[in-house]
This record gives structure tokens, C-alpha cells and sequence, in this order.
């Protein structure tokens, strides 16, 4: 699960990491507000910046910055509304704008060929780091955290060394170390701190200090994970989730809209993307993936119906299940009775095999469902059918 | 016995008397498995299964009293990287952990236990493996399989039964069906399969089921590559149209800043003189093509 | 460091495990105010429990049970001021006297030989673990912890089993489990519950129902690790603290007061014993046991003597030092100046040897220090020396 | 090289620059120990011991550009276990810790890594070894050496001093003098340094010291009945009238519950073969005793 820009400094907070204050505001009001704070505090200049769970916000001017209130409540209310990558902005973060003197890439990833977590920094910050790795590999340095006692101090060391921080050793062992922490606590996938700067600011006497603080911060969740963290699952942004993924997240169904018009359903994930390649292999479109997962008991057939059929797109429907632990005569009668209950009609193509698929053929065969014996034919099945009921509804 | 599992496999089903437990052991034993203990932490000293398989309380006890040499769990995730553990702690040399959604550091933690004490561990998240007409230790429907000589490894679990469906009903036999599982961090990787069937007298071909996310199809194709080259080799990817950034049911099966796609893995795969097929129904004939006779 | 009972239970409490309430008292009076409490609140009888950091109170008589407010006065008034091991008793544990169903034995030890916490468990509890050790080793339930994972649950489930504590399964791993967290968490080297009890206690609804409790705790303390547990460090029990234990441990020497009357001051444990060892088979008997650490600087050396002095049967001192670290010159000229500081004057044979031997002896022949070059000849001469003494004083 | 450090000892100081490194280097230097690297975080690129040695910011640097095989940690107590493993798992071989006052559950942990690394760790809280003539890792004095044949080790300092300086006197030659430290948990045992002296053929004669606390005096001379019938072996065990229950110094030095005794120890030693002396000046006229001629 990712978690906004603002959530995530939050955790890095609560490791005792160096993050500079912000406010999150929801309307330009707000946001003129916490400018005016920021600026009577001393500050020359804010940042504002569109909180969004998706990447490349700068990119489509989503980060701004402002030299007075005013400017501050115009820009937020540019920003406010902005559509980045099909997510309207509903919400930004205000911070005083930093004078950076220097900026660094810093994250922990879980590391699936090494099976480590993996923390990367390099000396190129606020730049696209998988750009970097494509290109210059070597400007990156790796670290392994240990499997089990996580990052040992002499590996932040080294890392610390590599990137070029020995003159904020201290603090940047403190920043690495609080990292791997921040991904063991908080069962994260990935902390990323992009950029890490060393930024001049006004000491206690006045005159200027250099401070290496996290300027940025990503961090994504351990959806497996989240059960024994309830204080992080309520981080999940509701802003951005559509009524379909909150109902698929609470029906234990993996569901991903696509922009299709034949809606699959199958269990396991395998096959439900092979079932989406093969549809548009056969020239289709699919409207969507869909796991209904292990079990497939009725209810779960009948939510995953109504999911599908939410999309006004959806002009035919492709069910393959192939049973294993899921029991075809189950997901029949579930496909049956959801059938009945249904708002609206679609042509549908089943395909049973596995435990049960006799049984399953009978209930199906019962009720004149269109059913069939291969993939490659429901496919088929399936594509001609949309074909029609498009054609038809033209 | 092929690989992994077969005639020497004696098997502790831990959390036997679970519903999931006790109902897919049936299966396996019926399948022909000699499963020769299962545990259940509590219910030591009774019997399961119908009375054919004593329950102890711990693994240890059904290594010393049972003489299990393989463990499949059925404990739910919140206990089954202590389940793997123990398995592994208590002298079982083969692990199956079927449970999904355990935490990833969780199993990072676990397999690197499995490693230092020597064992196998297969999954998590997985449907586990048949060696047909021997045994099966998993999920899989032990009515797909036909014996043989093509070894089968995928990421995925009911794509595997489509794959091999695919396979018998053309006749051409398996010398072990294994899955290992979606998650990011598993027991054993593509790589490690193939390694395992590279060394195993009773495989002749190589059937490779992958999927979008991660490099493990791209590193298990660079050293099939050097080390196969004399086996006929199929694969097939699945999530040729996945959009990038999403997870797509597995938790490792995520396309992110443009690494882990089917054509980058169809490519190294094709390189590595794989034939890929664009439906799991065409592996049979791809196999036939690259030369596979058995 | 040792640490009472009742701080010892504080940090099993802090770990969830259930010990039942105690109070501690120093007075008769505030220990019937205690008993006074428990007696109203339903209980049939309170449990007096002499708090000191030696073996045996129970055979000594410093446990004793009492049914009603006057006999635990009366109690409390017998064991405080009781000698127990050379140790007063200046405070007593008051507690609900438990209804024990079954006694037995858990601790987390830190094993030596197998480099690894062992948790020691057996069905027989409430007696001596080492008598059971030493005569039927099969009684004693081992589990070693992982050394970096730490006790996994499913060793603690072997043991509980191998226990025979199996109808307790869930308590029993939860302490098991918080037996080691208590000694992780605390840099302990040894956490005791001795017994670990199956009581019967009335229930919510008044019937009697079974629990598993830790009766009794004993805990030992890393002293290397107490720098960074100040917490900790504040258990120490200043009330069986000597005051010359006190000046050595805050001197950073190490020092035991032994009976006989050669005061011993070394550098280095194993030669400080091995000193003592040829005292004694020489016919004399040391004084104490001192090893004045690594630098042995003057103003140490002028602190040890004035902590061999500070006991009144010493007659007569024996310097051993072997300088590697310690600088003889550096010691000589210490030892000196403690000669002319010290409060009385008893005969005193040194011996230096290694770093900067001449300077020392060219400086302790100056001052007239008797001197001897081995380390046989130096303990004849202070055997000699303090049987000369002995005999003046008589 | 006799065992563990001799000429072919490619010494890295870790905390080179603090006070007692630096003093201590230069002992070491002055006894011919091959310095080539010194390891202080932030004073990486600068020059010490009078310009002779490079010090590096990490270990890591020291084995790769100046090919150190062994090191020296002169670190204090609290960074001390991190040193430890930072230099089996940089690469380093052989480590020696001096620092006392290691809280005994950060070692236990350290010496898990350095075991799976395959290092071998000496310490903590321990004096060194010295192979005479050839070089010297620690804090032992020099000058009380003589090249020779006997492998000497002992769990204490000044204790190891007085013995090889007794040993010196009367003529009989050093192959190793190590001394292992008196903490509880320690990397090289009494039994792994007899081992190490079994396989040098250096060494023709063994003298233990030991104290009283713990069991590895009697592990040793269980072992050393077996496999060391064959040399000249002498012992001296400290602490014939130490007081149950209290700690003499040394962390690990404590009798409990009547074991751990001088008296058992030296049964056991006896035992096996060994001649206990009851003096260290005793110790070299009980080797000649048992027919050491070297």
C-alpha cells in the first residue's frame, strides 16, 4: 500500500529522523495560512506540493513555490483540483522552501534476488534514480542489511563513506540506520528518501549551518502486513481509492480496472493475467483483472459480479476458474444465483475444469449458461460475444 | 524420485487437523503420499485420519517417532514462518509453506534460517509439487498429472494446472510439477528448480511457467542458458498486458519503473534458447518443436 | 549484579507475565498494614519473604507464613534484623500466600559452553535446579535460543511440552517467551522462576480455577552492559552494599574482602587470584582479592591501598604487579605517595616487574620499600612479614 | 607461523588513532608485526604511526587496498562487537578484541556472525598472542618472549605473563603465547587454541592456564586426553581459594553452585594427562618432567 508524502515523514519522525515541518492543506485557504505561519517564522519561500499517490507530480506541475501568502494561495489553488495521472489533487503540502546546497538519493528496498533489504544511496539526488541505475550503475552504492540483525553501524558506515557523506558521518549513519528501522517496524516494502539534501539554514546565533534532512520521503506497505499495524492501515488514502477497490480490498478479491469491455473473472492470479493476455491476444479488451482468490465460495462469486458489472463498459463477461482448492460446483451455483441478482445483463462465457467441473457443467448447462471445454475457446467465445452486444448496443 | 518429493518422501502435515489441513492431506494420501505424521501443537497422542496418522505436538517429535524426512504447512500466516522454522530446526530437509499473506520480512527472516540449516524450502504461497505416480505434497489436483520426463516449474498456482492440463492432455508425461509460489521472497526460485532438475536423472525437458514482476525468470534463463543448453526448454509469461505499477494478485507480480515486464522476460528467455508460448495450451507443441521426443 | 526479588518480578511484570501483587516492607508494622490489606481482600494467609541477595532463606527461616494481621507483625518482627549468610535482613516481600497445585522450574540462563541463552525447564520445581542437575540431568527440560532471533515460539512450545505443562500451552510459551525477552531486554545473565506455579485461585464468578504464575524471581544483571540500563543500575541494593565495595566499584577495582590478614593489591584478575593462591600455600591467609585493572594510575593505586587498609586485620600488604599496560614507574611512584598518606602503617613487600621495572625500583629503593624480584620470593617475604606483625601485636 | 599471527600477519588496526592503538602500534611495530592498514571512521586518507600506515575510514578499504588479513580492534567497549563484525564480514580472517567490559549478549551475537563468516575471533578482553620472533597482535609485553616450541594459552593477562616470562627464564621457547580472555562469551576457547596447536608443527608442548569459572578447561582436557596423548602437557589453574559465588574480576571467573572449581579442573586435567602446577614459576620444570627436551 503507499502512503502519502505527508504519512511517511511521519514515520520517519517517529524514528528521530532530521524531516522539516509541513502542513497539509485541503483548500487555499489553508494553504495561505500555513505559508503565512511559515514566512512570519523567517522563511523566504514556501513549497507547495500536490499530494498524490502516483509519480512524476513534478513533472505535471504539481509542485510550486511561493514567495508570499498570496502567491502561496494561488498556487495552491492551481494545484488543488490538478489532475496528475488520472488522480485529481485533493490535497497539498505546504513546508518552508529549503536553500539546498547539495542533494543525495538514500533508499531501503526489499531486494527479491538477494532476498535483503537493500539500502541504495548515491550522490545524484532528486533525480530519477532508475534512470541512474539504467546509465551509471556505479553511482550507486549498496548496502545488504543483515537478515537478522538488520543494518549493522559499520554498514551504514561504509555506505555513508561511498555516497560522499563522511562530513555528516553521524547524522547520515543516523539517517541510513533509521531507514531500515523505519521498513522493519512498520513492515514497509520500500523507504525512499529522494532527495536527502544537505541544505544551509539559520543557526542558533543566526549565522548560516549546514544540515543534512530528509526533503522528500516514499514509503510503500506490506499489504500482508498491514493486520498487526492498524495505525498504518488507517493510512490508506481514501481520496484516492475508488468505492470499487475499497469493496475488492474488503472482499479479499484482487481487482484492477482496466479499459477494456470483457470483464474477467478467474482464480489465481497466474491465470487471471493470462486470461487478460489471451483476451487480447483473440483481439479483445479486457476490462479488468480478477482474482477471486483460493476459495471462491458464492458470495465471493457474486461480489466479484456486481465489481464487474460496475463498469458501464463491461459488454460481455468471461468466467475461468480452474478448480483446485476452489471447487467448481461452488462457483457455478455462485455464478447462478449472482446471475439472478444482477442490474444489468451481459452476455457470459464459463469455463470450469478441475474439482468438481461435472457437477459445475450440470448446474450451468441447467440454467443455459454459455459454457466451454478450453481456454483458448472461452476466449474465443468471449471476444465474439462483445463483439455483438457492441455492435448490437451501436 | 524426480525432485523434491516421491516414493522416499515421508511427509508431516503441520496443522493436520486444521479444516484446510485435513482435507487437502486426505487428497495427498490418496494420491498414494506416505504421509507418516502430522502436528498440531495441543493434540499430541491422538490420531488423524481416520486413525491412519499419528499427531504430535511438536516436529521435533515427528522426525525422532516418524521418521519425516518432508513437512507441508497448513498453518495460517501468522504462525507459518515459525512452522517453517521449526521444520527447518527439527531436521526436515524438504519444507511446502501453501499459506499466502505472510509479511515479507517475516519470510526474509525464515529462509535465511532455512539456508544456514541446510533445508529446502518451497514457497510460500505456493501450490507445492507432484512427482506424478508417486506423490503429491500440495493443493494440485492430483487428476491433471500423466508420469514422464518434463519437469515443470511455475510462479503460480492454478496457471500451473493449465500448463500441465495442457501437457497431459497432449501426452507428454511430467517428471515433476513444482510451484513455487508468487510472493517477493521465496524458498526456492526458477533458478534453484532448474538447478534441481538439471541434476535429476528422471527429467529430459524443461517447462518454465513465469510472470511479470521481479528478475527471477531473467537469472534462471541466463544459467539454463550455460548449463541446458542440451534440453529441450519451453516457458510462458503470463501478464503480457498488465499495466505498470500494479499489483496484479501477487505480491511479487508488479511491473516498476519499467523492469520485471513479459518482453524483457520473453526475451532473456528466447535468448537463452527457450521456446515461449503465447498460451500455456501451446507449450506441448513448442516442446515437440525444440525437439523433445519422450 | 544481583538484584532483589521484588525488582526482579517489576521486570517480569513489565513483560506481561503474570506475578502475583507483592508489597515491601521495612517495618513490622508497614508488613501488617501489607498482610492487613490481603487478609480483607479474601485471602486465608500471607507469605513473609525476607528480601536478601543470598541462597538458603528459606532453610535459614527467613520465609514464613502468617493467617492473620498480628502473626504477620509478629513474623516480620522475627526475620527483620535477621543474620542470614553474614547478610541483616532490613526488609521482607509480603504476598498472598498462593494455593500451589504443581511446582516447576524455568530459567533463562547465559550457557558458557554452547555460547547461547538456554532455557532450563523441569517438571520438578521449587528445590535446588543443581542438586536435580546433578543427579538426574533427565529431569531438566534444555532450549536454546536462536542468538539472533532470539527464543522462537515453537521452542518455546517444545519446552512447555517436554515440561509436561501442556494444558497450560498458551501461558507457558508467553512466559517461556518472557523469560528471554526479560533477559534481552535487560542484559540479564540469568532470569530464575523458582517455583513457576499452577495455583488455584477463586475466579470472576467465585468457583476455584487453575493459573500459571511466577511465585518466586530471581535475576542477575551484566554488570559489563548497566551503562546503558540506568534504570537497572538504580536496583542496586545499597543496603547490602559495604561502603568498601562501594569505593572500589566507583574506583573501577575489583575487590573481595577475604579473612585473613595479607592485603593483596595486583594488576590483572587470574594473577590477583593466583597471588591470593600462594599467600595461602605459603601459610599465610590473603586478606582480599584486589586487581586494580588495566592503567594503574597513582591515584588508583593511593584508592586500593586505602581500601586494604580500611580493614583492621590487615597486617601486612603484598604488591604483585606485572607491567604490560601498567607502567611500574607509574605504580611505584602511587604506592609512595599512599605510604605517606595512609592512616596506619603496616609492612608492605613489593614486587614489580615488566614496563619500566628499573624506574619502579630505583624509585621504591629510594623510599626504602622492601622489594623481591619473584613472585615466590615476594609472598615468603609478606608471609613472614605479617606473621612478624601478628606476633608484635599480640 | 605457529598459529594464528606470524610473518605472514597482514595487520590492520582498527581504532588506530585513539590512544591506546596508537601506543599499542607501536609496540607491535617495534616487535616487527607487519602493520599495513590502521581503520578510523572520518580519518580515512590520512597517515599514522609517524607517516608509516594508511588509515582507512572502513575495514573494507584496508583488506582491498592494503591486503590485511588480520586485525587488531582497539575500539572501546560500546563500538567494539560492531568492529568485530565488521571485520569478519570485510573479509578479515583472524580478529583480536581487547576491550573489556563487553556486555555479554552483544558478543554472544557477534561471535554468531563471525562463526558463520568463517573468521576466527580472539577475545574479548584479551591480552593477544605473540609468535616470538615474528610478530606480536596485542598488549603482551615483547620483551618477555624466546623463540621456541611451546604453545602457550591462557584466559588471562598478566597471569599469561608471568608463566611465558617463567618459561623464558628457565630457557624453554615459545611457538605461540595466546591469551584468550576471561569474559564468558569468547570467540577462541581453550579447546579451539589446543586445536590450533595440534595442527602447528611448531608446537611440541602445551601450557594452560586457567581460572576458575565455567567448563572450558575440562572440555579442553577431555579433548586433549584423546587427541594430545602424545605431546608434553603442563597447566596452572588460578583461583585455589577463591570464595563461592562471588565474580574474581573477570566476568566469567565465578564458581556457582560448586562448579567451576580449582579442584575439579585440576582433576580433570590430571586426567587427561596434564601436570597441574601449583605456582606458575612451577610450570617449567614439570614440562621437563613430562619429557618436553626442546
Amino acid at each position: 500500500m503507499k502512503i502519502q508524502e505527508s504519512d511517511a515523514k511521519s514515520l520517519l519522525l517517529a524514528r528521530g529522523l532530521p524531516v522539516p515541518a509541513w502542513t497539509v492543506a485541503r483548500t487555499p485557504a489553508a494553504a495561505r495560512q500555513a505559508a503565512e505561519a511559515i514566512l512570519a517564522g523567517g522563511e523566504d519561500k514556501v513549497v507547495i506540493k500536490a499530494l498524490v499517490l502516483v509519480g512524476g507530480r513534478g513533472k505535471a506541475g504539481g509542485v510550486k513555490l511561493a514567495g508570499s501568502a498570496d502567491e502561496a494561495e494561488q498556487v495552491a489553488d492551481a494545484i488543488l483540483g490538478m489532475n496528475i495521472k488520472g488522480i485529481t489533487v485533493q490535497k497539498v503540502l505546504v513546508a518552508a522552501a529549503a536553500d539546498i546546497i547539495k542533494e543525495f538519493y538514500l533508499a531501503a528496498v526489499l531486494d527479491r534476488k538477494s532476498q535483503r533489504i537493500i539500502l541504495m544511496g548515491s550522490a545524484e539526488g532528486g533525480i530519477d534514480i532508475e534512470e541512474v541505475a539504467a546509465t551509471r550503475p556505479e553511482a550507486i552504492i549498496r548496502e545488504a542489511a543483515h537478515p537478522h540483525l538488520g543494518l549493522l553501524p559499520w554498514q551504514a558506515r561504509r555506505l555513508v563513506f561511498g555516497m560522499g557523506l563522511g562530513a555528516h558521518l553521524k547524522d547520515a549513519v543516523k539517517i541510513a540506520t533509521g531507514l531500515v528501522e523505519t521498513m522493519l517496524v512498520n513492515d514497509a516494502d520500500l523507504v525512499e528518501i529522494n532527495p536527502l539534501a544537505i541544505i544551509r539554514e539559520a543557526g542558533p546565533d543566526g549565522s548560516p549551518v549546514e544540515r543534512l534532512v530528509c526533503l522528500d520521503a516514499k514509503v510503500t506497505l506490506d499489504d500482508s502486513a498491514l493486520g498487526r499495524h492498524p495505525d498504518l492501515a488507517a493510512m490508506r488514502d481514501l481520496d484516492e481509492e475508488d468505492p470499487t477497490d475499497r469493496i475488492a480490498r474488503e472482499q479479499g478479491i484482487s481487482f484492477i480496472k482496466l479499459d477494456g469491455n470483457i470483464g474477467c473473472m478467474v482464480n489465481g492470479a497466474g491465470l487471471a493475467m493470462t486470461t487478460m493476455d489471451l483476451v487480447k491476444q483473440a483481439g479483445g479488451a479486457p476490462a479488468n483483472f480478477l482474482d477471486i482468490g483460493g476459495g471462491a465460495r458464492s458470495d465471493k462469486v457474486a461480489a466479484a459480479m456486481a465489481l464487474i458489472l460496475s463498469d458501464p463498459k463491461v459488454e460481455a463477461i468471461l468466467v475461468n476458474i480452474f478448480g483446485g482448492i476452489a471447487r467448481g460446483d461452488e462457483v457455478a451455483r455462485g455464478l447462478v444465483r449472482a446471475r439472478k441478482e444482477q442490474a444489468r445483463s451481459v452476455p457470459m462465457v464459463v469455463r470450469i475444469v478441475g474439482t468438481n467441473a461435472d457437477v459445475a457443467a450440470q448446474i450451468l448447462e441447467a440454467e443455459k449458461v454459455a459454457t466451454a471445454a478450453s481456454l483458448d475457446e472461452a476466449v474465443s467465445m468471449a471476444v465474439a460475444a462483445a463483439r455483438a452486444s457492441a455492435g448490437g448496443a451501436a | 524420485m524426480s525432485i523434491l518429493v516421491g516414493r522416499e518422501t515421508r511427509l508431516v502435515v503441520q496443522g493436520i487437523t486444521g479444516r484446510e489441513g485435513e482435507f487437502h492431506s486426505r487428497a495427498m494420501q490418496a494420491y498414494g503420499t506416505n504421509i507418516v505424521a502430522g502436528v498440531t501443537p495441543g493434540k499430541g497422542g491422538s490420531m488423524a485420519l481416520d486413525g491412519s496418522v499419528p499427531v504430535y505436538d511438536t516436529v521435533a517429535e515427528a522426525v525422532a517417532q516418524a521418521g519425516a524426512n518432508t513437512s507441508i504447512i497448513f498453518v495460517p500466516a501468522a504462525g507459518a514462518t515459525d512452522a517453517v522454522m521449526e521444520a527447518a530446526l527439527s531436521g526436515i530437509a524438504t519444507i511446502f509453506c501453501i499459506a499466502e499473506h505472510i509479511p515479507a520480512l517475516d519470510m526474509l527472516k525464515a529462509v535465511e534460517v532455512v539456508r544456514r540449516a541446510g533445508a529446502t524450502l518451497v514457497g510460500p504461497n505456493c501450490p507445492g509439487a507432484t512427482t506424478p505416480g508417486q506423490a503429491k505434497v500440495g493443493i494440485i489436483p492430483g487428476s491433471i498429472h500423466l508420469p514422464g520426463r518434463v519437469g515443470v516449474v511455475s510462479r503460480s498456482g492454478t496457471l500451473t494446472y493449465e500448463a500441465v492440463q495442457a501437457m497431459t492432455d497432449a501426452g507428454l508425461g511430467q517428471s515433476t510439477c513444482l510451484g513455487i509460489g508468487g510472493d517477493p521472497i521465496i524458498g526456492t526460485t526458477h533458478l534453484d528448480a532448474l538447478k534441481l532438475f538439471a541434476a535429476d536423472p528422471d527429467t529430459d525437458a524443461i517447462v518454465m511457467i513465469g510472470e511479470i514482476g521481479g528478475t527471477a525468470e531473467e537469472e534462471a534463463a541466463a544459467w539454463a542458458a550455460e548449463h541446458l543448453a542440451h534440453l529441450p526448454k519451453v516457458a510462458f509469461i503470463a501478464g503480457r498486458t498488465a499495466p505498470e505499477g500494479k499489483r496484479m494478485g501477487h505480491a511479487g507480480a508488479i511491473i516498476s519503473g519499467g523492469s520485471g515486464t513479459a518482453a524483457s522476460k520473453t526475451a532473456a528467455l528466447e535468448a537463452a534458447g527457450f521456446r515461449v508460448a503465447l498460451s500455456p495450451t501451446q507449450l506441448p507443441k513448442l516442446l515437440r518443436e525444440a525437439g523433445y521426443k519422450g
